[in-house]
């Protein structure tokens, strides 16, 4: 059953995942990278991590991709227009570097990987992952999980300030 | 064959494929006299009667609305786009539906279709999905008043889902578990008022330190179902009918039914952080077969309440304005949601260790 | 029980996917996106890792990942809504001047 | 850096125009830019259309200009008429004439509660507001055979005497109507949501109200003290015992409140008038007796060769005022409504101008607009209180 699955959501994955590439609107893109993100939920469930795949979806479908769907709708981009002849060379390169990697990454992936140290089960399984995520952010990594509220934070006033539009002095939003 | 029926996933699906089947039945039958009750509700606040000439009493007046909806012409604008036009009806009732999955309707493992251990994080995904419909719709329709309706409704509900799921917290450092039929037990019971001899039941919304995160959740709860005060995506007085200007037919109906969808969903995973689920009392009196049964009852009778209290709203309160329903969210909602999560978890710890 | 093999191998093909879309295309928003895939085949990666080590700490740095690509998300977007204000056009090749 | 601003176009099909306004508003965001009523989608010609027909005949075209209040405006216009015949009619013409007026204000301003409720999303205040609209339909209803387009006022008194039993219902009303008014300021006064919405909102300043000729509860929101009733008195107003609500900030809260005042002084001033009719006689003289400008009653045609005589010449030919020109304004609900008549000495008047309330106050749109947000320009228009027919005539 779960390997049949995982093969679906593989294979949903890459589908969605060129369509993103290959689409010329960018809000079909957008759309596109929200299934392969759902998708990718779907195989993180597969593989234990309930929560990482709920935080997913939150995180990158709930919030990442609606202010990518707000941002292209806010600036009602036109389709790309792709033509000329530097386009297509480069649009060449493009397709054969990524190939190349592909074709290296799949090289190395063949070597056979050694399964690791063993145990029965991923720690907390049995009351679902969340509580042990949850211990190991607030011992283990604590210092790097306040890291991250910091990087937080200092996006969120960057990108404030980038977007605020300069208004002249006196002048109050009504 | 045998073989097949003893197979454990085998019955899992079988079972849970009949509880969804069974659920999705009923929701729809709900979602009709829910629209019905509204306006039933709706007009005797209003000092008429509401429908009352199709079938007795005006029963059959949204069924046959809905025979009607089906019937109707549907109209495409010619610069829509397509594609995503048609899939946005779908998508606003989609995450509605598969928050039910997790919702504990009565005592498990009868009336639970699947605990997930992070259920509560089932429903915050899927509601933060339900964006999309109203996003996607607004923008494919290619009008400049659903376009505004799209774009303040991502603003709003990302806005509030914050405050949302923030008020959430006290709930899960109380029960200790995400899963929603855990938190639902750890509300079963009694507890007594301390130096007091009162006894109340331990639900919820009846410890202090859960007061204001209900408040915090029914408010934003009105935000993310899009009603009244915070109906400003579909604000008819102003955007003429919002997201959903240029739909007809049944694709608009399918806009109304994920609002009553949401309604009902929003309802229930309120009852099951702040009221109790489906405790009540009397359940272990009734015994095995008929206390499950009471249960549900309970569980059903909560969903009455409130959904009459969405009702009730609705239809006394004016709009609030956009950037007022912004600064709400941001500049009160969720500071003190925060707040509100220090405290309790300063006081949790306090009582674990005192 | 799924081999990590395949799940590798997925991973590649998503992150060479990503590859592909920041070369060939040319809107900034998409290449935007482009970013996102490599990142999630880093973070299907981190996964299989963590379940095949039978380790959360794998799980951990996706956390992390996620968070970074959040904050990346939030300030690249402003750049590009910025550059658009200042330009009218989210295609790469015709945003190459520095003066604005 | 680029032009941000984008054109949207409010109407004419929409629902929140209060008719076929089309306002086109050029929007930074949610911001209104700049804002600009576009008129004329339900013109009507109806002053050229004066031009055309007797005196007599032009009444009911001023039913359908403010269709909410159609005796202010008959009122509006007999008042020229009379002013360019150098009639007067009788005390208790006057009387009925005031009470119902008043009646017309209170319809008008109930309806203008309701829509502007529902404007702003409160839509239950509007089932309440026309429950007692409905009322005052029904009065209409009594004396004029009509509901909405009654046509009561003649030239010089009254179409025919006021029915039995309607100072009775008259006066029921009367006394029902402060707890209705209650019962409407119990839904919005305080909320605080309808405050938020409305404080604030909409401003227009005493001196930009005035520049701009407004008139009316927009004048009196933003705290001018000037009520044609009281300023320049018509039909014995001077008599009557009443107050002028005034605002202070101009804001469309202090337009609704002198509004919701306004209601209960009407209310005040119908009493009144019941109490003068009863004393002038439940039944009486309602027309001048000149006949060379009115129709003599019905029975008097059956008696009198020389009524017989007057009452043919009149629905013959209608009547003959002398040459010159008259102005009369009323205090109608939405301001000052003003009939401009110029007579050449024909049966039909050589010119006919309306200055119609709504057409004037409109002006203030975007003055109140501007800089505020869109949902803003919901509840000006809404504040302003138009109607489209009165604003195109």
């Amino acid at each position: 059953m779960v390997p049949y699955l995982f093969m679906g959501f593989g294979a949903l994955l890459v589908a969605t995942a060129l369509m993103v590439v290959l689409h010329r609107n960018p809000v079909t893109s957008a759309l596109f990278l929200v299934l392969s993100f759902c998708s990718l939920a779907g195989i993180y469930l597969l593989l234990q991590a309930e929560f990482l795949g709920f935080v997913q979806i939150i995180v990158y479908a709930g919030a990442i991709m609606v202010l990518f769907l707000f941002v292209i709708m806010y600036l009602n981009l036109p389709h790309d227009v792709e033509h000329g002849a530097h386009i297509a060379l480069r649009r060449g390169i493009g397709w054969m570097v990524g190939a190349l990697l592909l074709l290296f990454s799949l090289l190395l992936a063949r070597r056979g990987w050694s399964p690791g140290p063993e145990a029965a089960l991923l720690p907390g399984a049995e009351h679902g992952n969340a509580g042990a995520i949850g211990r190991a952010l607030y011992s283990r990594y604590l210092f790097p999980f306040e890291i991250t509220s910091m990087l937080l934070l200092v996006a969120m006033v960057g990108a404030i300030v980038l977007t605020k539009t300069r208004r002249p002095a006196g002048e109050e939003r009504p | 064959m045998t073989a097949l029926w003893s197979n454990a996933i085998f019955q899992v699906a079988l079972w849970a494929t009949v509880k969804v089947a069974i659920i999705l039945g009923v929701l729809l039958g709900v979602v009709t006299y829910l629209i019905f009750a509204e306006r039933k509700i709706c007009g005797h606040m209003q000092a008429r009667t509401g429908p009352n000439r199709v079938g007795p009493l005006g029963l059959l007046q949204t069924p046959l609305d809905v025979v009607k909806l089906l019937f109707k012409e549907e109209f495409i604008p010619a610069q829509a786009n397509k594609v995503v036009f048609h899939i946005a009806p779908v998508l606003a009732v989609f995450p509605a539906i598969v928050t039910f999955s997790v919702i504990p309707l009565g005592p498990p493992p009868m009336f639970v279709v699947t605990d997930v251990n992070v259920g509560l994080l089932v429903f915050l995904a899927m509601s933060s999905l339900g964006v999309y419909a109203i996003t996607l719709a607004g923008w494919s329709s290619n009008n400049k008043y659903a376009l505004l309706g799209g774009l303040r409704s991502a603003a709003q509900m990302i806005s509030y889902e914050l405050a949302l799921g923030l008020s959430t917290i006290p709930v899960i450092l109380r029960a200790g578990t995400l899963s929603l039929v855990g938190i639902v037990d750890s509300q079963a019971g009694t507890y007594l008022i301390p130096g007091t001899k009162l006894a109340l039941p331990s639900w919820g919304i009846l410890h202090w330190y859960l007061v204001l995160p209900f408040v915090i959740f029914l408010v934003c709860s009105f935000a993310e179902t899009n009603r009244a005060p915070f109906d400003l995506p579909e604000a008819e007085g102003e955007l003429v009918a919002g997201f959903h200007t240029e739909y007809s037919s049944m694709k608009w109906a399918m806009f109304f039914l994920g609002e009553y969808f949401n309604m009902i969903v929003i309802c229930s995973i309120m009852i099951t952080l702040f009221f109790g689920g489906w405790h009540g009392p009397f359940m272990d009196v009734l015994g095995p077969v008929f206390g499950p049964l009471l249960g549900l009852g309970w569980f059903l009778l909560k969903l009455g309440v409130f959904l009459f209290f969405f009702i009730w709203v609705r239809w006394t309160f004016p709009r609030l304005r956009y950037d007022q329903l912004m600064n709400f969210g941001w500049k009160v909602l969720l500071p003190a949601a925060i707040a509100n999560v220090l405290i309790a978890a300063v006081w949790l710890y306090w009582r674990a260790n005192a | 029980m799924i081999p990590i093999g395949w799940t590798l191998t997925l991973s590649a093909v998503l992150f060479c996917i990503g590859v592909a879309g920041v070369l060939v295309r040319r809107n900034a928003l998409v290449i935007f996106m482009s970013i996102e895939l490599m990142l999630n085949a880093a973070n299907l990666a981190f996964v299989a890792f963590a379940h095949q080590m039978r380790s959360l700490d794998g799980q951990i740095f996706v956390f992390f990942v996620m968070t970074v690509a959040a904050a990346e998300v939030a300030v690249g977007l402003a750049i590009i809504v910025n550059v658009f204000r200042l330009r009218e056009t989210v295609f790469v090749d015709e945003i190459n001047l520095l003066k604005g | 850096m680029r032009n941000e601003t984008m054109t949207l176009n409010m109407g004419p099909q929409h629902p929140s125009t209060h008719g076929v306004l089309r306002v086109a508003l050029e929007l930074d965001g949610e911001t209104i830019v700049r804002c600009k009523p576009v008129i004329g989608y339900l013109h009507t010609g109806m002053e050229k259309q004066a031009e055309y027909k007797t005196y007599t005949q032009s009444i009911p075209q001023t039913d359908r200009m403010d269709y909410i209040s159609p005796m202010s405006n008959n009122l509006a216009f007999c008042l020229a008429v009379e002013k360019l015949l150098g009639i007067e009619p009788p005390a208790r013409v006057q009387a009925i004439r005031v009470l119902l007026t008043e009646l017309t204000r209170i319809s008008s301003h109930v309806v203008w509660m309701g829509t502007h409720a529902i404007d702003l999303g409160a839509l239950t205040v509007f089932w309440y507001t026309f429950r007692e609209r409905e009322k005052i339909l029904s009065i209409y209803e009594q004396v004029s055979g009509a509901r909405m387009t009654s046509g009561y006022f003649r030239v010089g008194g009254l179409a025919m005497d006021i029915p039995a039993g309607l100072l009775d219902r008259c006066q029921k009303f009367v006394d029902e109507m402060p707890a209705h008014i209650d019962e409407y300021e119990r839904l919005l006064t305080r909320n605080p949501i309808w405050l938020a919405r409305t404080k604030g909102v909409a401003v227009v300043s005493a001196q930009d109200a005035i520049a701009w000729g407004l008139t009316g509860p927009v004048l009196r929101g933003s705290g001018v003290n000037w009520d044609l009733r009281r300023n320049e008195p018509y039909s014995g107003y001077e008599t009557y015992d009443f107050d002028v609500p005034l605002g202070s900030r101009g804001d469309a809260y202090d337009r609704y409140q002198v509004r919701v005042q306004e209601m209960r002084e009407a209310t005040k001033i119908a009493g009144q008038a019941i109490r003068r009719i009863r004393e002038l006689g439940e039944t009486g003289p309602y027309r001048v007796r000149d006949f060379k400008y009115v129709l003599p009653e019905r029975a008097e045609v059956k008696t009198s060769m020389e009524a017989l005589i007057h009452h043919f010449k009149i629905v013959a030919h209608g009547f003959f005022p002398p040459v010159g020109e008259a102005y009369a304004a009323v205090e109608a609900p939405k301001g000052e409504l003003g009939f401009y008549l110029v007579s050449d000495g024909t049966a039909r008047p050589w010119r006919m101008k309306v200055r119609s309330p709504s057409f004037i106050n409109l002006q203030g749109l975007p003055v109140m607009t501007e800089g505020g947000m869109l949902a803003d320009v919901i509840a000006a228009i809404g504040s302003i209180d138009i109607v489209l027919g009165e604003v195109d005539r």
